[in-house]
């Protein structure tokens, strides 16, 4: 059962977070990096990094990390959200670090999560392919093992940060097997022969996708070969409760903009906030992004207690859908109360419906979080009858 | 305000409960004991049949209670609602007469606010009170008043003056139900129930002295009111838990709640049967089908997500932080989870929905629901009133220009049929 | 392609249907009849039939009938469904009387149209089964012929005015047969030994539904053997489309009421129509109100032109599916427009709500109709390309 | 009002285009041979460029001119707007000097109503005109202006009086785009296309002779370029059949409908892009999902029921019968059908729909049917203004009390923002 409180200590550090967004990456600066040559602000994430800590607030100290837990990482990605950051961090400190925490050796560890947590590198996780899914189930990519290596050969696609990443950790099965099992984890760096990184457009400028050509990659085998799935689950799982976060923080700032812009817009000779028609369009926005919160900071809490599996994938369903729903249609409603000029470029709200157009699909729609929720929830009903 | 100790007043409970306790006294019998001794309101005024603890030590008294399954004051229905609005706006004789029979619970009270032509616009009822030497004369109908038929007393809010603006012409009365010129009759509802009534007061008589609060002062009296019936309807999920005890007070109890509860007895299905949706998808066979997960889905989700909310919105008082807008949400949320709580039950229900009774899904619960919910969103204020309060109140945004409340109600626009 | 037009003798027969029913059958005549013994006003039944020829509007003249088509039809059932009409038409008038113009061989054609389109007789069609489906795939009842004669056996459910009916329509299938092939009508008279007929109690009590026990009953065989499903089907679509135009008449009627009363009531010191969240409910249902009649006026004149059965079955989708969910939110808003009143027994809005509830699911829900709209527009497409 | 019989018109146009047509002429040479003769424009006044036939009589020449293959006037874009608008309240000289260089296309027209502070209340506006001798000074911006980088003229609509009520302070006129007071910048939209502008007004000028309609009249005369513009919106479906004629006077006119048509291109995947739905799910395999096939079924639904509505309008018209609501709910109808399509697409493309450019479903098309489809619900009258006036004018709901419309426009509260 979750308790969905924050503590004093979590409410000084996202105070703490929330300025710090604002104040050096306010949304100005999303629209800078994204049409920048690097596609980030290499400087900014390197303060996120070292001066901040935040690529490894959920890294054990062990690592360099901070040695928070998931509410802390939550909390950075709601603030983030908020100003729609533009740079690796999804991808980096959360895909591919879980990646890392769940599934590699110590010795793989302890080489790569100081300097991910130090954002002195930029780490990627390729799961989904073609078509998409990201579970191991979908992994058609495969890894030979000859002569004591392992090569890998397939296409990896949505991979985030594929441009800029210097670590990639790669799905791949057994040639000719079949099923989530067979699965491995492995690891490529940026610039290995045979890898080749082909940028996608995306509708999300602020957060590029790359597709991966894998024609005889030499990898190194994350953990132990074949026991990718729980790993995927977990980390997919946090993965969804940190994106839901992202997303409630994007939700947030809509809806902030859209009834500071209903105080002060004229029509009529009245302020639009008084007509009904905007009033009850943003008390249901502030509804949807209320439930997803709730949501967000139950499942991060799930996720911060190591809960059980099942109640950690429940919370998650559950955050990843409503997260996404209540993001997408804040934007869209934010757009409408704004009216022509919300369609416009020069308003931020475009890049605030992009991104909620894309992390709706990201890992998942809602419809297929929504038919996992009601099979877990039915499956621990029958199973406590 | 020095306050006794915790475990100073732990000990004098269980010395008093070891002393009174007695599950073979009638109810009424206990109860008297409770209200004479002050155990049975602790956090209310010493003087006031209470012993004016804080919430604190409230709780110590109720947890020693709890511990010797010591039946407690009438504290379910209506006349809690009267109890709390007495208690702060009533005169000295009121109190003094009317708080211990709601304690006892030997009477019984229903509310008299809204009316046929004042729903959403309470303010604009128009019952009229006139005062004819030393008694208000009353003549208005009221409705959606619950148990009005076996009501002794009703808090009733009339217009006693046309000439000042909507809310400063009412005025809070008590006024006895069992008079010749108080009519009450049953409402019969969509759902077959008729948990309702409607009263119909013609030359209706109030002594002068039970008016409550100032003349002209009613809206204030009955925001307290309104208030309590609040919090009240926040915590109807935990009403109704059954007493198993054995002995007389724990009879006479049960058969109090279950009078209590029977204009209730709809609510859950109102709320929409969450609980229902996968037995009834799993006996029908739907479960399987991806559509109609979607719709459970979506109905099981916001019944979590609002379940959260609330439970946010208690972990930041018990934290001492400052109630965020996760508070102010619950009767909408209610409204958003039991709609698609009966889109599902509809879902999974397929073609045994056209069904009702028992042989209908669920032993005739979906055909309930289905029938049930649109009151949700009406009942203690429309989903559009909660939009407006919860755009204006918790967002700040500006209210409507409104040109019914500063002037004379008798100018005001108002229903053709209303008196 | 539809023509979509009403021509000037069709506007004067609704008309003429139109002030017949709200003269001769206010809604007040419908709760009399939903509680009365028999159900229905017998009187008004007969004269239905015999008066004014309603009951055989469709129906050949040969036979007994008026000779027009689907769309006079669709204006009868429009009619009815605004004053919620509480009698066997559709089940008789639609439903039976279609099964035999499409599965009776000429004699049994001659032998009871003509007592089904004057109303002197109840025909009743018992397809579904416990568990729903309105198609010949879901028959379970068996016929099994044994020294010339057919009896049956099984059980058929959600048949409507069950009590009331003097003529079965029975569908059954060859003993140890599947699939929709196979499956045959039967005909059997009320109190035919083996029959039992069993009331079930219904959420919309103007549209009684019974149970049917079958235990050895002697039926005869209604045209040819095995040759149901392509009958049932065309049944079915035109069932669907008759449907369709009594629930935008429900529907229109509950805007039209709901527009009434947000110009009577006051709240606040003004009109509530005057609110924009009323008036832009009340639009919206309008718009609801308009695309399903011109779904299910479109999908009349297929029909009434014995449209190809492409044509047909997709315009039936359409009509059912979107006159189910605009006469169900109508309801539902009008109710809510209403506000409290609008939740009594008093209010008659609950008998549309009823029976919006009822029509939702009868012949199939919205949902599966609009996937097989998709199916029939993508097989059209693929035809076509 | 005696007209000739179709059959004689029909041998005059035959006869006259024998004569006069010429697939090798100039656009402009042509159209003027149109002009000058009335065949282009049959339905104007014979004294306007026209020969005043009937509509039927007018479609008798039509139909002749497309059996010669022969071009028209240019009939497309804002001018046409404005060649109804001056026909309709424009002076002798106004309409002998602009209507010409319309009809033969020369000249290139935008609109200038909408301002940043005044979108959904136009007659809010705030661009104010001044008389200084014979010249009306202005100053102001305006937005939305399709096509102004490339016109000569545009209808302006300014202020002129602050002392009367809005409506009534408004004139019209008619502006010269290329002079130095006039500043036009293209206006990027979310969709990356610019196919808008805004356009600032310092100073710029208008010959005094340049008003249309009276002054303080120029709600009335902009009432009739709006009531245009709706037909016009109504018929764009039908836009842009590409002319596949030889000759000069075709590439120019291809040319033409190429420059006319540019600022439109994006507006097919505004309204949703139905047509691609079931091609999209085909590819992506996910036509198979009954999850995705709701979605798909909602739009395709909607979009024929809406498809039906406005023939059912048609119908009865060309029936001659009294309009019904089906005809006013064609915007409304629009914005529905394209939500709904925006969804499907998102559920047909899957992951795919993270994607834009030619790697993306349907050649990228999906994603800007994602981007574009927000739009419907606000140009040209937002959902929220359709639904006022569909309340208002076809249910007959009553209007909301408004403080804005009866008073001196300098007393109505207004954007800070705005001159």
């Amino acid at each position: 059962m979750s308790q969905l409180g924050f503590s004093d200590e979590q409410r000084q550090f996202r105070d703490f977070v929330a300025r710090f967004f604002r104040e050096q990456s306010p949304v100005t600066r999303a629209r800078e990096s994204m049409s920048s040559e690097a596609g980030y602000d290499p400087e900014l994430w390197r303060r996120l990094g070292g001066e901040l800590g935040l690529t490894g607030v959920h890294v054990p100290e062990a690592y360099g990390g901070q040695g928070f837990g998931a509410v802390e990482l939550g909390i950075v990605l709601e603030e983030m959200g908020r100003v729609v950051y533009c740079g690796p961090y999804f991808g980096s400190a959360v895909l591919a670090t879980y990646a890392l925490l769940e599934g590699a050796t110590a010795a793989q560890q302890e080489r790569w999560l100081p300097p991910l947590a130090a954002a002195d590198i930029i780490g990627s996780l390729a799961l989904a392919e073609p078509g998409g899914g990201w579970e191991a189930g979908i992994v058609q990519a495969s890894a030979r093992k000859s002569a004591g290596r392992w090569r890998l050969e397939g296409t990896k696609s949505y991979v985030l940060d594929g441009r800029t990443a210097d670590l990639f950790i790669i799905a791949a099965r057994e040639p000719g097997s079949a099923g989530p099992q067979a699965v491995s984890l492995f690891a490529v760096q940026a610039g290995a022969p045979g890898l080749e990184v082909e940028p996608l457009q995306t509708v999300d400028a602020t957060r590029p996708l790359s597709r991966l050509r894998l024609s005889g990659v030499d990898a190194e085998l994350l953990g132990e070969p074949g026991a990718a799935e729980p790993v995927l689950r977990r980390v997919l799982d946090r993965a969804a409760v940190a994106l839901a976060s992202e997303m409630v923080g994007g939700a947030q700032a809509l809806l902030d903009s859209a009834v500071s812009y209903a105080k002060l817009r004229v029509q009529f000779g009245r302020l639009i906030g008084s007509f009904q028609a905007i009033k009850h369009k943003c008390a249901d926005m502030l509804l949807a992004v209320e439930l997803a919160k709730s949501a967000a900071y139950g499942a991060a809490e799930a996720a911060a207690r190591e809960a059980s599996v099942d109640e950690l994938r429940e919370a998650a369903a559950l955050a990843k859908a409503l997260g996404a729903e209540a993001f997408l249609q804040a934007a869209a409603d934010t757009i409408q109360i704004h009216g022509g000029s919300g369609f416009t470029w020069e308003n931020d709200t475009h890049l605030y419906f992009k991104r909620a157009r894309g992390s709706e699909v990201l890992l998942g729609t809602p419809a297929a979080f929504r038919d996992r929720f009601v099979e877990y929830v039915s499956a621990r009903e029958v199973a406590h009858e | 305000m020095n306050e006794p100790a915790a475990e100073q007043v732990r000990e004098e409970v269980r010395a008093w409960l070891a002393e009174h306790w007695d599950p073979d006294l009638s109810l009424t019998e206990w109860r008297r004991r409770l209200v004479s001794s002050g155990w049975g309101c602790p956090t209310w005024p010493a003087e006031w049949f209470g012993k004016g603890f804080s919430e604190a030590l409230g709780e110590v008294v109720q947890a020693e209670f709890r511990r010797a399954g010591a039946v407690g004051v009438a504290s379910s229905g209506v006349r809690m609602l009267a109890a709390a609005t007495l208690l702060e706006h009533g005169s000295e004789a009121q109190k003094a007469a009317l708080l211990p029979r709601i304690l006892t619970g030997e009477d019984t009270w229903c509310q008299l606010f809204s009316e046929p032509g004042s729903g959403s616009d309470l303010a604009g009822l128009t019952t009229r009170a006139q005062l004819d030497g030393d008694t208000w004369i009353v003549n208005g109908q009221k409705v959606w008043t619950t148990s009005a038929h076996h009501a002794q007393y009703g808090m009733l809010l009339a217009r006693t003056d046309w000439d000042v603006p909507k809310h400063r012409g009412l005025s809070f009365f008590v006024l006895e139900i069992e008079q010749p010129g108080v009519e009450v009759r049953p409402l019969r509802q969509m759902n077959g129930h008729a948990s309702f009534n409607e009263v119909f007061m013609t030359d209706a008589r109030v002594p002068r002295d039970m008016l409550v609060g100032k003349q002209g002062g009613g809206w204030q009296v009955a925001l307290t009111t309104l208030a309590h019936e609040r919090r009240q309807a926040d915590g109807m999920r935990n009403w109704g838990r059954a007493e198993r005890g054995e002995g007389r007070v724990y009879r006479e109890l049960r058969e109090e709640q279950a009078r209590v509860m029977e204009p209730y007895k709809w609510y859950p299905q109102r709320a929409g049967r969450v609980d229902l949706i996968l037995p009834v998808a799993r006996t029908s066979g739907r479960l399987a089908d991806p559509v109609v997960r979607q719709e459970i889905g979506r109905a099981l989700m916001l019944e979590r997500a609002s379940q959260w909310t609330a439970r946010r919105a208690r972990a930041a008082r018990e934290l001492g932080q400052p109630p965020g807008p996760e508070g102010s949400l619950g009767k909408l949320a209610a409204s958003v989870v039991a709609r698609a709580a009966a889109r599902a039950h509809a879902a999974a229900a397929g073609p045994d929905a056209l069904l009702a009774g028992p042989d209908a899904p669920a032993e005739g619960m979906v055909a309930e629901v289905l029938l049930s919910v649109p009151a949700i969103s009406i009942a203690g204020g429309t989903d559009q009133i909660q939009r407006n309060i919860i755009a204006e109140r918790v967002l700040g945004l500006p209210k409507e220009p409104r040109d019914d409340v500063d002037v004379p109600f008798r100018d005001v626009r108002r229903n053709p049929s209303s008196v």
